[in-house]
């Protein structure tokens, strides 16, 4: 199994390019100094190479390479996909900003890229370690995206805090790792169902809390409570433009690994760590959505809110290899969801804004009525009414845990979404039926925002996206029917 | 049945929301002629069916099934039965009338129209689907463009009360959701392959426990939506803040989605629990008669107490269906389109006078008969429907739920009579506070009288209640089949008998059980 | 000929109602005088209809005939079916003749009313629905009749809306309907679960054979309650004196000759379930007797010219009750005809009275009369006598055979008996101290009232039914039985009460013609005086007196007892129960929820420290939880 | 007394507790950072003792990945740290509570 021979790039094919493509934008931002169109041009270059190559993954024969690191499946090109489709809409997001930061400008592209290609990495990883190397790759990029806007003191704080306890995550992750492999000798996840196959462990306490920190470890990144402390503190601090793209990369990657350890890896367990998750979901959805309603910060909100969302997609997880679908399914369309949101918060606060306080949006319908309607359908798809993919995707995860036994959880679940309608419909109210409070300066119009350049573009996908999976959602699901792990 | 008929009517609203939608945003008078003239479309598709609809089969008719989503077993699957067909015509009925009276909306006219007619291609969606995923993506999705129609075009307390609508029905629908996972994942056990088919529903074997479960599940979905009491809350606020298209589209057809939820689902899929649940749904359906007939004489506001009076109907409707005999049944099922007539054609009123004094305020008025005759003309006979006047609409179902309930129901049936009485207290006693005497407040002296675009639109409802009322016939021989195949359900999987008094054979009318 | 209409009897009921439409449409393009020229002849056509289609059963034919129109509820076994019977057949004469006449007399009546066009087009439409109530042959036809003309009713009373009085009056006569069709609606409900349909031909065919005696009992009872209301009897009669709001000819049609004598009908019409509840039928009898005393005990104190007859009305339909609940049903109709015929008189000269004395309602302030309206006065006389049941006008028959066959039931309806009889002196008393008020002595009118007689239009409709008056007893005087001959088969299988044979009978009609001389004497005595000072019996008995004359405060005391602690209950449901308690609680969990959250914010203290330990705490919870459910 | 395994991996339990108390406890951003590091290290201990333990290699390899991966956290979180502290004049992390809610 762990023939050295084997090297098989088209395994690491859309890492590699990603990588290049950083290079090159470094390259040349160093010795031509060129206008961000260049970048752009050699940013979608490298994206859409990178899912061409993730095209040829996606047809290959299953196959593990790099001594049983890296492997191709459906599971981690489908991952691929999405964060390389992310990672476009975020870019394509976070534009504006990539031109104001100037010569950092093109770090950030890099940083992107390198997060994208981690969280690539986490998701195709055979091996313990080398999710562990994905996820310190992609949480590195992104503690420096969270603090690149530098003239702002809320950024560093939101990079030091994100930081500072992404680390402690990660050590625990690692250290979940390194008891993993006292405990059964195996780093590899096939070598671990192989060995829990064929053993029986007596003394499972050690593997059990291995599995635990493992579990915790991601489920910091997915923001999961009660690990999700540092996300609305994250996402309120970091540049308004490039806040989807962490999120959402974050959630794929993360889940990505953490369902192949647990499905791949531990199936063995899975009566053990379903239960883990059913409670971390249950405490998600509950202190998300009751959490969200007392925000003032849309984008402190939407944080709470993907606290829910990541507590929704446990409850799909619950689901075993059946509930896989739904896991993929929700994170396709979520993280979609999401990075359209942003799109119009970058919009109204601009791209480095610090602040998105609700009270912005009061009454933009009448100033900006495309932004005010794209936020609006992302609400509407993020609270879970039908015909948008918000809908499909929550039903699905809850068929999944119903499915699994999960009952409790999922009227849990259904009860904690009406309470999300509170806080959802509030900034349609806010958009749709209020007036701006009079200016205070008389005769100051209130502001009027446009979706500029690309990000027209990303909120017209989004909400091509939303509304498409959600009224036909079959093709979607047949595709992600098949991402299985191997 | 090669033509997809269904398909095209529910889709056609759908339509021509997005042509509205897309003309130009300087031509702001044509949003809302276009709207009015497609929304004929999907009339003229209802009334066809009405017409070639087979009288005398309880069956669905014009079924069409085309995989939604093979893997999860839901499929787009529409048929119309007695039941429906009359919700479809009441709906498209409803529309271009609700939109004819919303020539006063300023603000954003096009979203008005849009959503306005989102909003009927969901409730034809509801009324049509033979799929449980397919009815509960339409039974929830109404909820966004009733919420904006409260929430941007309603008055003062508008958002208050959009939010209060919205969340208090979702909440009832979210347990739903949990019911229909459910039943899938249990016919995919039994059978090896998951379905949301309704026609499958009927075959799903459970336990008596389970089928309690889901019954309170959808129970609680409907019960909020019809609303019942003690979940009626919503309803009153927005139907006070609704604009008059709101109203109307509200009392007129959304609250039916809840009693039709309870005849369509809960009694044809949980029969045995259907049984047993009797007392409490009947005991409430008869508290909300009384109750909301109480409530509503001292309303100081018009709306408000036309408001409290639907919760006192629907509880008729509620008790008919209950009282699980042919009688109840049918008399709820007109009911709930005399209902939709009666008491739209009552909010319509109220948003007329609205418009021209800006005050729901019965103290406000007084003396109007002598300024505005024909209004007050209509404004009584539309309150006479509503009263359960003989001849007109409201009668014929009132009478047939009194009477057939009280074969099973007997207390209930008695006391839920005491409604009518009730009814008569509180709307002739708005009607003689705003129509009769002379006019004291100088401000309604110079009211104008209904223009020709009001007359038409109130005539037409009032034509449909006097037909309804002098030859229910049209209706009946639709509804009787399909409400009779309830019954041999209900019979058939229960040890209900359904009574048929009397059984002297020449004088039970009904077709289907000759 | 009368065959064709008897196949087509659906006619009768759609000429008045093609008039109502027409007169609703065009009523006022038509105008005067035509609109009411047109509804009378509508209504008139249904009378000559009628007459046709009576032909057979005045030659003796006794087969009914159940003719079917459409199908209106199958489901209940209430088609539009009509039924012609002698019943059905006496009744449509009564109504349709009676009103023509009386749409004839509103034509001058109500001449230069702005909405004289409006007025026949109620006229009509009442015509229409007591002709549907009078042919149905299934209680909710009848039913869609008998709430029909309720609507009517209030229609005409609030005709004058302007009134706040006639508007309260006219919505005051509806609800109080309601409440008495509350109980008609029960005893339907009875009816249907027991039959399975509501259709005469089956429930009244020999309906012992499946509704028991406690049932027919219960249905007796609740038709009965049905009935006071429609009929104004105790407790529900209070809607009746109010609804003198109304103008004159609507009194006279609907308050006295017809819509308040459907209760008596319906009685009659269901006998059959009446004669299988020996304690329904004393019901109704006893509820007539106590309302006819009553009635007319507060008659004698009322000083408006048409409150005296709307009592008198009540009084008298309280005989019908003892007629039809004595089981003397023919007894029972034949007053409600001789009744339509004086009691339609007297109104309608009242309101030629108020015609000619310029809207002047008091009989206080009337007098002398006689001489200004000739033809008035001399109508009146006749009716007077004759609803004071002297010889040999109509009322000393009917209401005669009533009392007589009541003594022959014996026991308790011989109270019921005595009850009657004294009535019957009231009667005379009042009704004689009305004529005497109004048209003897001197007169005591306003300054600038000139009374004068009514045209033509409204007189001949007078002498019409005074000439009825007079010689309507005839059709049924115990030597020639002639009504009760053609209404027999009506009540077949029904044991039918008679009068007493023989010297009894005598004796009887003796003592109450006696009665009523006595009657017409002390009044006579008491108001005949050139200048009657105050009221004689209000100085002897002034309590008694202001009682009377206030009706016994009844309407005070259903407002105490019944009218304000409702509103006070729906007040407090609509402000206290329905917003604080079960919207406090919708909004408690919404506030709560908020609260919650609100409070809960702060944790999330911006202290990386503290995030930490949150951290830390999830951390060795989860791990201990996995292995805690694991196993170590 | 044999020191086996089972006390480099107490050793090390207990070495990933002090860093984590640490962490909760310091208000410095530079000594929580170390606390980190001593975590790792603490992770790297482990491994050891696991690879020595099972004759296997694969740990001690590890150790060196996750040497490199602190180095990297090293660059990015003192360029954080110092970033902060021109900002604030401070590195004690206390003075940063400016989000939350």
């Amino acid at each position: 199994m762990s023939d050295i021979v084997n090297v098989s790039y088209l395994a690491v094919g859309p890492e590699i390019i990603l990588t290049l493509g950083a290079v090159a934008v470094l390259l040349v931002d160093v010795f031509r100094k060129p206008s961000p169109r260049v970048h752009a041009w050699i940013a979608g270059f490298t994206l859409a190479l990178a899912g061409v190559v993730a095209g040829f993954q996606w047809t290959a024969e299953p196959s593990v390479s790099f001594s049983g690191m890296i492997s191709i499946d459906r599971f981690g090109t489908l991952a691929t996909f999405i964060i390389l489709g992310v990672a476009a809409l975020g870019l394509a997001t976070a534009w504006g900003m990539v031109e104001r930061l100037g010569r950092r400008g093109a770090e950030s592209i890099v940083l992107v890229f390198m997060a994208a290609a981690g969280f690539q990495l986490m998701a195709t990883s055979q091996n313990l370690m080398m999710i562990f190397l994905g996820l310190e790759i992609a949480s590195l990029s992104l503690y420096v995206l969270a603090g690149i806007s530098r003239e702002r003191v809320q950024a560093d704080e939101a990079a030091l805090k994100y930081f500072l306890l992404g680390s402690f995550a990660s050590a625990v992750f690692v250290y979940g790792v390194a008891l993993t492999f006292a405990g059964t000798g195996h780093l590899s996840i096939l070598d671990l169902r192989q060995f829990f196959a064929t053993y029986v462990v007596l003394r499972p306490g050690v593997t059990l809390a291995a599995m635990a920190m493992l579990i915790i470890g991601l489920a910091f990144k997915v923001s999961a409570a009660p690990f999700h402390v540092w996300a609305p503190d994250a996402y309120q601090g970091s540049p308004a433009g490039i806040v989807g793209f962490m999120a959402a990369a974050a959630k794929v990657g993360a889940f990505a690994a953490l369902a192949r350890i647990l499905i791949a890896g531990f199936p063995f367990y899975q009566d053990v760590w379903s239960d883990g998750l059913a409670l971390l979901a249950a405490i998600s959805i509950t202190v998300g959505m009751i959490m969200a309603i007392a925000q003032t910060d849309l984008r402190r909100m939407l944080a709470y809110s993907s606290v829910a969302h990541a507590g929704f997609i446990l409850t799909a997880l619950l689901g075993g290899p059946g509930g896989l679908a739904a896991v993929w399914f929700y994170l396709a369309v979520y993280t979609v969801q999401l990075i359209g949101a942003f799109a119009v918060v970058s919009s109204v606060a601009g791209p480095m804004g610090a602040q998105s306080p609700l009270s912005d949006y009061t009454g933009l319908a009448d100033r900006s009525p495309f932004l005010a309607g794209a936020l609006a359908l992302f609400m509407v798809a993020m609270s879970g009414v039908p015909l948008t993919s918000g809908f499909v995707a929550k039903f699905a995860a809850f068929a999944s845990a119903w499915a699994a036994g999960y009952e409790w959880l999922v009227i849990l679940a259904v009860l904690a979404s009406v309470a999300g309608f509170f806080f959802y419909l509030r900034v349609i109210v806010l958009m749709y039926m209020q007036e701006p409070a009079v200016a205070e300066a008389p005769g100051a119009a209130p502001a009027r925002f446009q979706a500029v350049g690309a990000v027209r573009w990303v909120l017209l996908i989004a909400i091509a996206v939303t509304l498409l999976f959600g009224i036909v959602p079959g093709p979607l699901l047949d595709l992600v029917r098949n991402a299985l792990p191997l | 049945m090669d033509f997809p008929i269904l398909s095209v009517l529910v889709l056609l609203p759908f339509a021509a929301a997005v042509i509205v939608g897309l003309l130009p945003s300087r031509r702001k008078e044509l949003y809302l002629p276009v709207g009015i003239a497609l929304s004929f479309l999907p009339l003229a598709a209802s009334i066809w069916l009405f017409a070639v609809f087979k009288t005398g089969e309880g069956a669905f008719q014009f079924v069409e099934k085309t995989t939604w989503y093979a893997p999860w077993g839901v499929s787009w699957h529409l048929g119309v039965d007695g039941i429906s067909l009359l919700m479809l015509v009441l709906t498209t009925i409803l529309v271009p009338i609700s939109l004819a009276a919303s020539t006063t909306i300023s603000k954003r006219p096009k979203q008005f129209v849009v959503f306005n007619l989102l909003l009927e291609g969901g409730l034809l969606g509801v009324f049509l689907s033979l799929d449980l995923f397919m009815f509960f993506v339409f039974f929830e999705v109404i909820l966004v463009p009733m919420y904006f129609i409260i929430g941007v075009w309603g008055s003062d307390r508008r958002i208050y009360a959009a939010i209060k609508f919205f969340i208090f029905t979702a909440f009832g629908s979210a347990l739903m959701l949990a019911g229909i996972i459910a039943m899938a994942l249990m016919y995919g056990r039994q059978t090896g392959q998951i379905s949301f088919d309704y026609l499958d529903m009927l075959n799903l074997q459970m336990s008596y426990q389970t089928e309690l479960w889901l019954f309170a599940a959808f129970a609680l979905a409907f019960a909020i939506k019809v609303p019942m009491f003690p979940l009626h809350t919503w309803l009153p606020d927005a139907h006070v803040e609704a604009p008059t298209a709101g109203s109307v589209m509200l009392a007129g057809v959304l609250l039916k989605m809840g009693t039709y939820g309870l005849l369509r689902f809960n009694l044809m899929l949980f029969p045995r629990a259907t049984v047993d649940a009797v007392p409490i749904l009947a005991v409430l359906a008869v508290i909300g008669i009384v109750y909301g007939a109480a409530v509503a004489i001292v309303q100081p506001d018009l709306k408000k107490l036309v408001a409290y009076s639907s919760v006192s109907h629907l509880g008729f409707i509620v008790l008919g269906i209950f009282a699980l005999t042919s009688q109840g049944l049918q008399g709820g099922v007109v009911q709930m389109i005399n209902h939709g007539l009666s008491t739209g054609a009552l909010f319509l009123l109220v948003g007329m006078i609205y418009e021209r004094r800006h005050t729901k305020k019965i103290a406000d008025f007084g003396g109007l008969a002598n300024v505005m005759p024909l209004y007050a003309g209509f404004f009584l006979f539309t309150a006479l429907a509503s009263i359960g006047l003989p001849g007109l609409n409201g009668f014929i179902g009132e009478f047939l739920v009194l009477i057939g309930s009280f074969v099973t129901l007997k207390w209930f049936a008695i006391v839920a009579a005491s409604g009518v009485v009730l009814a008569a207290v509180y709307l002739l006693w708005a009607y003689e506070r705003v129509f009769t005497g002379p006019v004291h407040n100088p401000a309604n002296e110079k009211l104008l009288d209904l223009n020709a675009r009001e007359i038409t639109m109130l005539g037409v409802l009032a034509a449909f209640m006097l037909l309804l009322g002098l030859y229910p016939k049209i209706a009946l021989d639709r509804i009787a089949p399909s409400t009779e195949l309830v019954l041999d359900r209900i019979e058939a999987t229960t040890t209900y008998e359904v009574p048929y008094p009397g059984r002297i054979a020449d004088i039970v009318g009904v077709s289907a059980h000759e | 000929m009368a065959d064709f209409v008897i196949r087509n009897i659906w006619l009768i009921i759609l000429l008045p109602a093609v008039g109502t439409v027409l007169l609703h449409f065009l009523g006022r393009r038509i105008g005067e005088p035509w609109a009411g020229w047109i509804a009378s002849s509508a209504i008139g056509g249904s009378f000559v209809l009628g007459l046709i289609a009576a032909m057979p059963l005045f030659a003796g034919e006794a087969e009914a005939h159940v003719v079917h129109v459409f199908d209106w509820i199958p489901a209940l076994g209430a088609n539009a079916e009509l039924l012609w019977d002698p019943l059905s057949a006496l009744m449509v004469l009564v109504v349709s003749g009676v009103g023509t006449l009386i749409h004839i007399y509103a034509i001058g009546y109500m001449h230069g009313d702005e909405r004289f066009g409006r007025f026949f087009t109620y006229l009509n439409l009442f015509a229409t629905s007591m002709l549907t109530l009078v042919l149905a042959n299934n209680f909710a036809i009848l039913f869609v009749g008998w709430e029909l003309v309720g609507l009517c009713s209030y229609l005409l009373i609030s005709f004058w809306f302007v009134r706040p009085s006639a508007a309260a009056a006219g919505k005051k006569a509806f609800i109080v309907n309601r409440i008495g069709d509350f109980g008609f609606l029960i005893g339907l409900m009875i009816i249907f679960s027991t039959f399975g349909t509501l259709s005469y031909s089956t429930v009244l065919h020999d309906p012992g054979s499946l509704l028991g005696a406690g049932a027919a009992t219960a249905v007796g009872f609740l038709l009965l309650v049905g009935a006071t209301g429609k009929s104004a009897q105790l407790p529900l009669y209070v809607w009746l004196p109010d609804a003198m709001e109304g103008p004159t000819p609507v009194s006279a049609l609907i308050h006295a000759a017809t819509m308040v004598t459907a209760g008596v009908f319906m009685v009659a019409r269901t006998s059959a379930i009446y004669a299988l509840s020996e304690p329904a039928s004393i019901a109704v009898a006893t509820i007539g007797a106590l309302t006819a005393l009553f009635a007319a005990s507060i008659a004698i104190a009322q000083t408006d010219i048409k409150r005296v007859l709307a009592y008198s009305t009540i009084s008298q339909l309280g005989y019908m009750f003892v007629g039809v609940g004595s089981a003397a049903y023919v007894a029972g109709v034949f007053h409600l005809m001789t009744h339509a015929f004086f009691k339609a008189l007297l109104f309608l000269g009242a309101g030629s009275v108020i015609h000619g004395m310029g809207d002047e309602q008091d009989i206080t302030k009337m007098g002398g009369l006689w001489s200004k309206m000739k033809v008035t006065a001399w109508t009146m006389l006749i009716a007077t006598v004759a609803i004071s049941g002297i010889p040999p006008f109509a009322g000393f028959f009917s209401k005669d055979e009533i009392l007589g066959s009541a003594f022959g039931r014996g026991g308790w309806y011989i109270v019921l008996w005595a009850i009657g009889l004294i009535t019957a002196g009231l009667t005379a008393f009042y009704m004689t101290r009305w004529f005497v008020l109004v048209f003897l002595g001197k007169p005591r009118w306003d300054e600038g009232v000139h009374p004068h007689e009514s045209p033509k239009v409204m007189t001949v409709p007078l002498l019409v039914l005074a000439i009825l008056s007079v010689i309507g007893g005839f059709v049924n005087t115990p030597f020639k039985k002639g009504l009760e001959h053609f209404l027999e088969p009506a009540f077949e299988g029904v044991k039918l009460a008679h009068e007493p044979e023989g010297a009894l009978l005598w004796l009887l009609a003796g003592v109450s013609v006696l009665v009523a001389l006595i009657g017409i004497f002390v009044a006579w005595t008491m108001y005949n005086r050139p200048e009657p000072t105050a009221e004689p019996l209000a100085a002897k008995a002034p309590n008694l007196w202001r009682r009377m004359a206030n009706g016994y405060y009844v309407d005070d005391v259903y407002g105490t007892l019944i009218v304000a602690p409702g509103k006070l209950l729906s007040a407090w449901s609509a402000f206290v129960f329905d917003k604080k308690i079960i919207d406090g609680f919708v909004n408690g969990v919404g506030i709560v929820v908020r609260r919650i959250s609100a409070a809960l914010s702060p944790l999330q203290t911006g202290y990386v420290r503290n995030y930490a330990l949150v951290l830390a705490a999830g951390i060795v919870g989860f791990v201990i939880w996995i292995i805690g459910t694991g196993g170590f | 007394m044999t020191v086996t395994a089972g006390w480099y991996f107490t050793l090390a339990f207990v070495l990933f507790g002090i860093g984590s108390i640490g962490l909760l406890i310091r208000r410095n951003a530079l000594v929580m950072f170390m606390c980190i590091e001593l975590m790792l290290n603490a992770v790297n201990l482990t491994f050891i003792a696991a690879g020595r333990e099972l004759h296997d290699l694969t740990g001690q390899l590890s150790v060196f990945f996750v040497l490199v991966v602190a180095a990297a956290e090293v660059v990015v979180g003192l360029a954080i740290i110092v970033a902060v502290f021109r900002t604030r004049r401070t590195a004690s992390v206390d003075e940063l509570h400016e989000l939350k809610g």
